[in-house]
């Protein structure tokens, strides 16, 4: 059955790749990528991983088609049409790129095969058989990410905090001596219009946020920790956003703590690996934080999982704030041109001509 | 006076050779400010790197080797300085006649009023020990180094007027020199090395192994000797010889030393110790390439010679001439008879100390008379006696007139190329010979015997003789053109000793 | 059993699929996205009971939130993008009446 | 079965040649984004493939359950879904300074520009 | 303790003072501590390549797990050598930068200009460091994502697309080489360099010949190269890299120039030698024919283009393609020699590139521009700044007594070793290229007068000359005294290439 599943849902793949390789359309391109990675995601789940699943939905349907959304929005959705000779070429490397790949699978072990080599190296059996005894968690993948492979999440945790400096370095918003002048309908923001819509939303806020502390604090037993806690969190605040209007939702937390949050979420995971030193362990040997290592390794993931997500959260947030205020200003100052143009040629109708 | 020198060891000699006219360099900087030290200590830092190299010579005499390891930066790149009878006979040259030069320059550019003498003492003596480094180089790859740095450190000499034609002098001299040495000639030591796994400078040559092996054809190794030939540009052999006429905007004593003894000899130095001591001589006689490159060489003798008639600037006239008579050692070099090389190694020494008295002589001209053109000496003999004496010295020496040192290595060419059988190179030496006489001797005997243009425009009707250290250096450089007809004992066993190696 | 309800959810999947590819309104997709969401949500829960991991269920949460959210936000971008281009139009019109 | 086997591994393919040829022959810079993305899914698609065991299960220690999938593909894409994502909001963010300034965002017209200046 | 930990504090230091940066929000502080961080990562730098020196290669568990279980850290010389080049060049280029910065970056941003050069930095450390395929992936995404921040960071518009072009081709090279990573996991179950290493010479469970010798393996191979290929900027995939270096601000430009394709080529260096070591990848693909052509063309092309440029930044990018071009050939060898004529190229190549973006931006700081024609004569006003940009130029010429030529040597050698005579000339070829675009620059900045009635230009700040000057002595040093240099990058190579046998 699970093979089943499995083939129609790469049928879906493949067609909406195809189309959105045809499409004209940047917003029908945008709305496929985010069925994309939702198919993608539920494949993750058939292929036994959940926890990629969790964080493929939140960041491909979640975070990432909007921001794309949030892009179109500003800069339009006309797409000029393809010179001829581009295509050829950009076929021929794609089919030279494919035909190497077919090339490298032909000696591949075939999915899901026991003998494979994934599968019998002694790492494999370390990593579902001596881990969860080691570490006490039942989630074979929390102590992976967490600790065998703990610096990779920290090397994680910096490319996430390197993209909300660079957004807040290209897009943020200049702290400037004469705000822009605000358009008085722009003021609220948001969906003020649908009064239903604001109302049942806004019942919904507090339960993400709730969901994202659940997601956080129970990465040790299912699907679930840092990240995903921290993009669901996010995704709330986004709600408020989309709801309330940035401005407002830029009172409730300030983009200055936020920025501080980012460095923060990153320092807690770095300084734990820097007490571990002091105790005298390796960096990120959290077996050093109490007599009982076991005990040391639950701290040591609690606290780096919540650096993680302070991080993220407060990342995802900078960003949408940064693109929502961007949108924001941008149909802002739109506005006010046109009015001024409508006011110009009011004044002095030759002007128009 | 050997005695004075014996507490000094070879290797400090050899050391300090290189080291003092460095330290002249600073001491120049530092003295900046105070013309006399200044010039001052550039003299003695030229005395001291002369004794220097006296030193070297004694011990030479004396059979000691004189070598020494310096670093060696990646594998195959050892600097290196090892003395031999060529090395030691061009050091010689260049150390005897840097203080006297400096002699000269002193009175040179006090008079003209040149801007810039700090720098342009310090640069000279950095030149200097480039120079130094080259002769007494062991290897073609320290020889490499030091030739582009020869061409780095006149780069500032050349463009001293720092006016527009200067810049576009510099332009072309760099260019030339550094895309040939960078293109053929850096190209030629690699080939070297990799055909024969070391450039080390080896009595009989370091490949003849290789071609004995089969490693590599004659062609190829035809095409080397040829990058060499070209790639040291310095040696003017056409078609690269441009730069040298458009040196001649540097101040005099650059051209006078500079461009007719350290640079371009450096350039025939790299071509006569390619050939001895990297081909050998026996292999380059095989090479059906080096028939070809002679006659390169011989048309250049008599091209230069005929351009420089034509030439009503004297110090063009004189570069002309320069590059006719550098393509004389270069023919020696590639006719690759003992006699010839011989000949060659002595037209070093005595070109040098004749054209070097020609250059003192034009720039003499130029500070007192302000006279640039050949055609504006008609009667100047009687004013400038003394130079004017020198001047004809000089061009007796380049001709190949006794009484000078010119003749004996004119002689051991022409027999060489007699022995070697190239009868056309035999005419175009004694066609190149008598155009000299006329483009040369015509000068002192204008100067001599026409009469003064009396005073039709008025101009510096008595300017009297040029500035007394510039009359002293004349008089030196005429000296030992002299010296070295009557005493060429030494410097022909140098040479003989290079052709026969001691075993 | 579950095998054929989760048969018969790709098959509505695979339906709201063609309506997003096809079109034509916007409207429509968006619509289609979201059905196809929900259809997810419903796919992911029977695949965890097929499993018998029940933590699955987290993730079927997950997706229902951000399907929720998601509609929202693109229904707003939608809506921005359609005033501007009103906006655009009222533009062309006062430019072409004088 | 052999065939079914590595169905995945093709799909994959064919998904990431897709994802590849949208991102060097679009213009729009927007759908260059959208293209490497889908490059990068496809890819991340293909290392979960690696990671699964036949009768495997969801590596979280459950009773009764004897084999489970390999977790340590599942921690590389966590990581590197991370890092694309950052990839992209930098990317379009880059994008949303570039309409400010160039006021386009087709690539030829931007080129047309800084040809110009 | 710190001895026995300097081998992940060098990496982590930096990393964890970005934040810092960040919270101390000022630029001047964060510039302070910026600066202390990258000068003890320097020092630390020192020390551990004292240490591999003497000790041989260094390794680390971090979290104190069993390599192929854990992440390891694994120091060997050639990692040492290319660490070192970077922390020097940070700890020149920090000082040089407040003034630099300052001028060239809007004042609310440069707290974020620091932390993000500090990541860029720590990340390119961690890719010299690490002993794990995937933790290699992950430092190459964070110092580029920090380049794409810090070459877009600046005022000119223009940065804007290249960097994100570079984004784009970046990110395409990075998934390449994840893609050949998940290959040869798939074929040999784990991450560790090592561990691969060996499993790829063991037989294959169906007993089919070496593991290595499977087309999977193969085209992972061609992947990371290709993937690798496009950091390093290897004609005909050069194509990000002008402009990211013409209009990044002059530090990012310098900074990026000495050390960013360094540290690519070390990554090469790891799957041709580390990791794929013992299975000779050059018998397995013909790296060497494609290699060695696309090197030699790339460095004629771009030398030629070069010449043509009328913006100094944009003509010192294309040198430094065709100087990666020389780097290229040298590894297209497969020698000891020609590797260890790299490795000492690369050392040279960071000096001297480092030297002239820095004089470049000397001058940016005071004429605000880098057009040839606005620079007519500017150098002489500025005498150590053009001092300093003549001795790199040079340098990059390959004259004598400078850096450029013991590395040009070294590699004309090693070319010759193998009689490869026309790939000599046409590397000689190219150096007579460069004279005549490093002439065209010395030329307009000291020999042509400045337009009449231009404003009189002073001397950049001290802060800013002193740097340029060190590193302008440092090819000097490196040109005269380089038996040091070439003697550790020989040893380097001669490790890895040691590795290699079996």
């Amino acid at each position: 059955m699970g093979v089943a599943i499995d083939i129609i849902l790469l049928l879906f793949l493949l067609s909406i790749a195809f189309a959105a390789c045809v499409t004209r359309n940047l917003f029908s391109a945008a709305m496929l990528f985010g069925i994309f990675s939702l198919i993608s995601a539920t494949l993750f789940v058939v292929l036994d991983a959940v926890d990629v699943a969790m964080t493929e939905a939140a960041v491909g349907t979640g975070v990432s088609t909007i921001l794309i959304l949030i892009t179109l929005a500003s800069t339009g959705y006309r797409v000029s049409p393809r010179p001829a000779g581009r295509q050829v070429l950009a076929l021929a490397v794609s089919v030279v790129l494919g035909a190497t790949m077919v090339y490298g699978t032909l000696d591949m072990p075939s999915l899901g095969s026991p003998d494979a080599p994934v599968h019998t190296h002694p790492i494999a059996q370390y990593y579902t058989e001596v881990s969860p005894v080691e570490m006490g968690i039942p989630n074979m993948v929390t102590p992976l990410l967490a600790s065998y492979r703990g610096y990779d999440t920290l090397g994680e945790t910096a490319v996430v905090f390197t993209a909300g400096i660079g957004v807040l370095a290209l897009i943020g918003r200049r702290r400037r001596k004469d705000p822009l002048p605000i358009v008085e309908e722009f003021r609220e923001g948001g969906a003020n219009r649908h009064r239903v819509l604001r109302v049942i939303s806004k019942q919904l806020i507090p339960p993400i946020l709730l969901y994202a502390c659940y997601v956080q604090a129970h990465g040790d037993f299912g699907p679930g920790g840092g990240f995903q806690a921290g993009v669901i969190f996010a995704s709330g605040l986004m709600l408020f956003m989309l709801l309330f209007g940035v401005e407002h939702a830029r009172r409730i937390i300030r983009p200055v703590v936020l920025e501080k949050l980012i460095a923060l979420g990153l320092l807690i995971y770095g300084g734990v690996g820097l007490v571990n030193i002091l105790q005298g362990g390796a960096f990120l040997d959290y077996r050093t934080l109490a007599h009982d290592p076991q005990h040391g390794l639950h701290y040591g993931i609690l606290t780096i999982e919540l650096g993680v997500g302070i991080t993220v959260a407060a990342v995802i947030t900078t960003i949408i704030y940064s693109f929502a205020s961007h949108l924001r200003d941008h149909v802002m100052q739109r506005t006010l041109r046109l009015r001024q143009g409508a006011d110009a040629a009011q004044t002095s109708p030759e002007s128009g001509a | 006076m050997g005695w004075l020198l014996e507490w000094m060891s070879v290797e400090v000699a050899l050391l300090a050779a290189l080291v003092s006219p460095l330290a002249g360099a600073a001491l120049v900087v530092a003295l900046g400010p105070n013309p006399n030290a200044r010039d001052g200590s550039s003299l003695v830092a030229g005395v001291v790197t002369f004794l220097c190299v006296l030193r070297i010579a004694m011990a030479l005499q004396a059979g000691e080797p004189v070598a020494m390891e310096l670093w060696e930066p990646t594998p195959g790149l050892l600097f290196a300085l090892e003395v031999e009878p060529l090395g030691l006979l061009f050091a010689l040259v260049a150390s005897l006649l840097w203080p006297i030069t400096t002699l000269y320059a002193i009175g040179y550019m006090r008079a003209h009023h040149e801007e810039h003498q700090t720098r342009f003492f310090a640069f000279f003596a950095i030149t200097i020990s480039a120079v130094l480094a080259l002769a007494f180089s062991a290897n073609l790859a320290s020889l490499f180094v030091c030739y582009e740095a020869i061409t780095l450190a006149t780069f500032p000499l050349v463009t001293h007027s720092n006016d527009r034609t200067a810049w576009r002098a510099g332009r072309v001299y760099l260019g030339i020199l550094m895309g040939t040495s960078v293109g053929l000639l850096l190209f030629g030591v690699l080939g070297v090395h990799a055909l024969a796994g070391t450039t080390r400078f080896t009595p009989g040559g370091v490949l003849a192994g290789p071609l004995a092996d089969g490693n590599v054809s004659k062609a190829t190794l035809g095409v080397l000797l040829g990058l060499f030939v070209f790639g040291a540009a310095k040696a003017a052999v056409m078609p690269f010889h441009r730069w040298l006429p458009n040196a001649m905007v540097a101040p005099t004593p650059v051209s006078a030393l500079l461009h007719a003894v350290a640079v371009v000899k450096a350039g025939v130095f790299t071509i006569l110790k390619v050939v001895v001591y990297i081909f050998g001589l026996d292999l380059v006689r095989e090479l059906h390439a080096h028939t070809l490159l002679l006659y390169v060489a011989g048309f250049t003798v008599v091209a230069a010679s005929v351009i420089a008639m034509h030439k009503d600037n004297l110090k063009e006239r004189l570069a002309y001439s320069t590059i006719g008579q550098l393509s004389y050692i270069v023919l020696g070099a590639l006719l690759v008879a003992p006699e010839s090389v011989q000949g060659a190694g002595l037209h070093i020494a005595a070109h040098a100390a004749g054209k070097i008295t020609l250059f003192f002589g034009a720039g003499a001209l130029l500070v007192t008379a302000h006279k640039k053109y050949v055609s504006e000496l008609d009667g100047i003999g009687r004013q400038m006696p003394i130079t004017m004496a020198c001047f004809a010295i000089g061009s007796l020496s380049i001709i190949g007139l006794p009484p000078t040192g010119g003749m004996w290595s004119k002689l051991l060419l022409i027999e060489g190329a007699y022995h070697a059988g190239h009868g056309p190179v035999v005419v175009a030496l004694l066609i190149s010979s008598l155009l000299s006489v006329v483009y040369l001797l015509s000068i002192p005997v204008r100067a001599f015997l026409r009469p003064a243009p009396t005073a039709q425009t008025g101009e510096h009707p008595h300017h009297g003789p040029a500035p007394w250290t510039c009359r002293i250096a004349m008089v030196l450089t005429a000296g030992l053109s002299v010296w070295l007809f009557l005493f060429p004992d030494f410097l022909y066993d140098l040479v003989v000793r290079m052709t026969e190696p001691t075993p | 059993m579950y095998a054929a309800t989760a048969l018969l959810l790709l098959l509505a999947m695979g339906m709201t699929l063609v309506r997003a590819l096809r079109g034509p309104t916007v409207f429509d997709r968006i619509l289609a996205v979201n059905m196809f969401g929900t259809s997810t949500v419903l796919m992911v829960s029977v695949v965890s009971f097929m499993h018998h991991v029940t933590d699955m269920t987290d993730i079927a949460l997950i997706y229902a939130l951000l399907s929720f959210t998601g509609t929202i936000a693109v229904l707003r971008f939608v809506e921005i993008d359609h005033e501007r281009r009103e906006m655009e139009r009222a533009e062309q019109e006062r430019e072409v009446l004088p | 079965m052999e065939f079914l086997g590595y169905i995945n591994y093709w799909v994959f393919i064919v998904l990431m040649m897709s994802g590849f040829y949208l991102f060097l022959s679009a213009r729009n810079l927007v759908k260059k984004i959208i293209g490497l993305n889908l490059f990068q899914t496809s890819v991340f698609i293909y290392y979960i493939s690696t990671g699964k065991l036949r009768d495997g299960s969801v590596p979280i220690q459950t009773e009764g359950i004897e084999s489970y999938s390999n977790p340590l593909p599942h921690v590389l894409i966590l990581t590197a879904i991370v890092v694309g994502v950052a990839s992209t909001a930098l990317g379009l963010s880059l994008i949303l300074r570039i309409k400010d300034d160039y006021g386009s965002i087709e690539e030829d017209e931007i080129d047309a520009q800084d040809v110009l200046s | 303790m710190i001895a026995e930990h300097a081998i992940i504090l060098v990496v982590v230091l930096p990393l964890l003072v970005a934040p810092l940066c960040v919270l101390l929000g000022r630029g001047t502080l964060a510039w302070g501590a910026a600066t202390l961080a990258v000068w003890s990562s320097f020092g630390l730098a020192l020390h551990l390549l004292g240490r591999v020196l003497e000790e041989g290669v260094l390794r680390y568990q971090l979290g104190g797990w069993a390599p192929p279980v854990g992440i390891e850290y694994r120091l060997d010389l050639a990692g040492a050598l290319v660490m070192t080049i970077v922390t020097a060049i940070g700890a020149v280029v920090l000082p040089y930068s407040f003034a630099s910065v300052r001028r060239e970056i809007d004042e609310h941003r440069h707290a974020w200009f620091y932390a993000c050069l500090l990541l860029c930095f720590a990340g390119l450390l961690g890719i010299t460091v690490t002993g794990d395929a995937f933790n290699l992936f992950v430092s190459l995404e964070i110092s580029s994502l920090a380049t794409y921040v810090l070459v877009s960071i600046g005022r000119d518009r223009r940065a804007l697309t290249a960097a994100f072009r570079y984004l784009l081709l970046g990110t395409v090279g990075a998934t390449f080489y994840l893609i050949g990573v998940g290959f040869l996991y798939q074929m040999t179950g784990t991450l560790n360099m090592e561990d691969m290493a060996r499993i790829l010479t063991e037989a294959r469970p169906d007993g089919l010949g070496p593991v290595h010798s499977t087309k999977t393996v193969r085209a992972a191979l061609a992947f990371l190269t290709v993937g690798t290929f496009l950091k390093i900027a290897l004609f005909p995939l050069h194509v990000w890299l002008p402009n990211v270096y013409a209009y990044a601000p002059s530090v990012v430009s310098a900074f990026l120039s000495a050390t960013a394709t360094k540290v690519a080529i070390l990554v090469l260096l790891r799957v041709f030698y580390t990791v794929d070591g013992k299975a000779t990848p050059f018998d397995a693909l013909p790296i060497a024919d494609t290699m060695v052509p696309l090197a030699i063309v790339g460095a004629l092309v771009a030398s030629f283009v070069a010449i043509y440029q009328r913006d100094v930044k944009r003509l010192l990018a294309y040198s430094s393609i065709a100087q990666v071009g020389y780097m290229a050939i040298g590894i297209g060898l497969a020698t000891q020699a020609g590797l260890a004529a790299s490795l000492l190229h690369m050392i040279n190549h960071a000096i001297m590139k480092g030297t002239l973006f820095l004089a470049v931006g000397c001058i940016v700081y005071r004429v605000g521009q880098t057009r040839l024609e606005g620079l007519r004569g500017v150098g002489r006003e500025m005498p150590l700044t053009s001092t300093a940009l003549v001795l790199g130029g040079l340098s990059l010429i390959g004259v004598p007594l400078t850096a450029g030529f013991v590395s040009k040597w070294a590699l004309l050698q090693a070319v010759l070793a193998d009689s490869h005579w026309i790939v000599a000339a046409l590397i000689l070829l190219s150096s007579l290229l460069s004279i005549l675009y490093v002439g065209q620059v010395i030329h307009v900045l000291l020999l042509r007068k400045r337009p009449p009635g231009a404003a009189p230009i002073q001397e950049a700040p001290l802060w800013m000359v002193l740097p340029t000057l060190v590193l302008a002595i440092g090819n000097l040093w490196f040109g005269i005294a380089s038996d040091q240099a070439a003697e550790v990058s020989r040893q380097a190579a001669e490790f890895l290439i040691r590795e290699v046998a079996p």
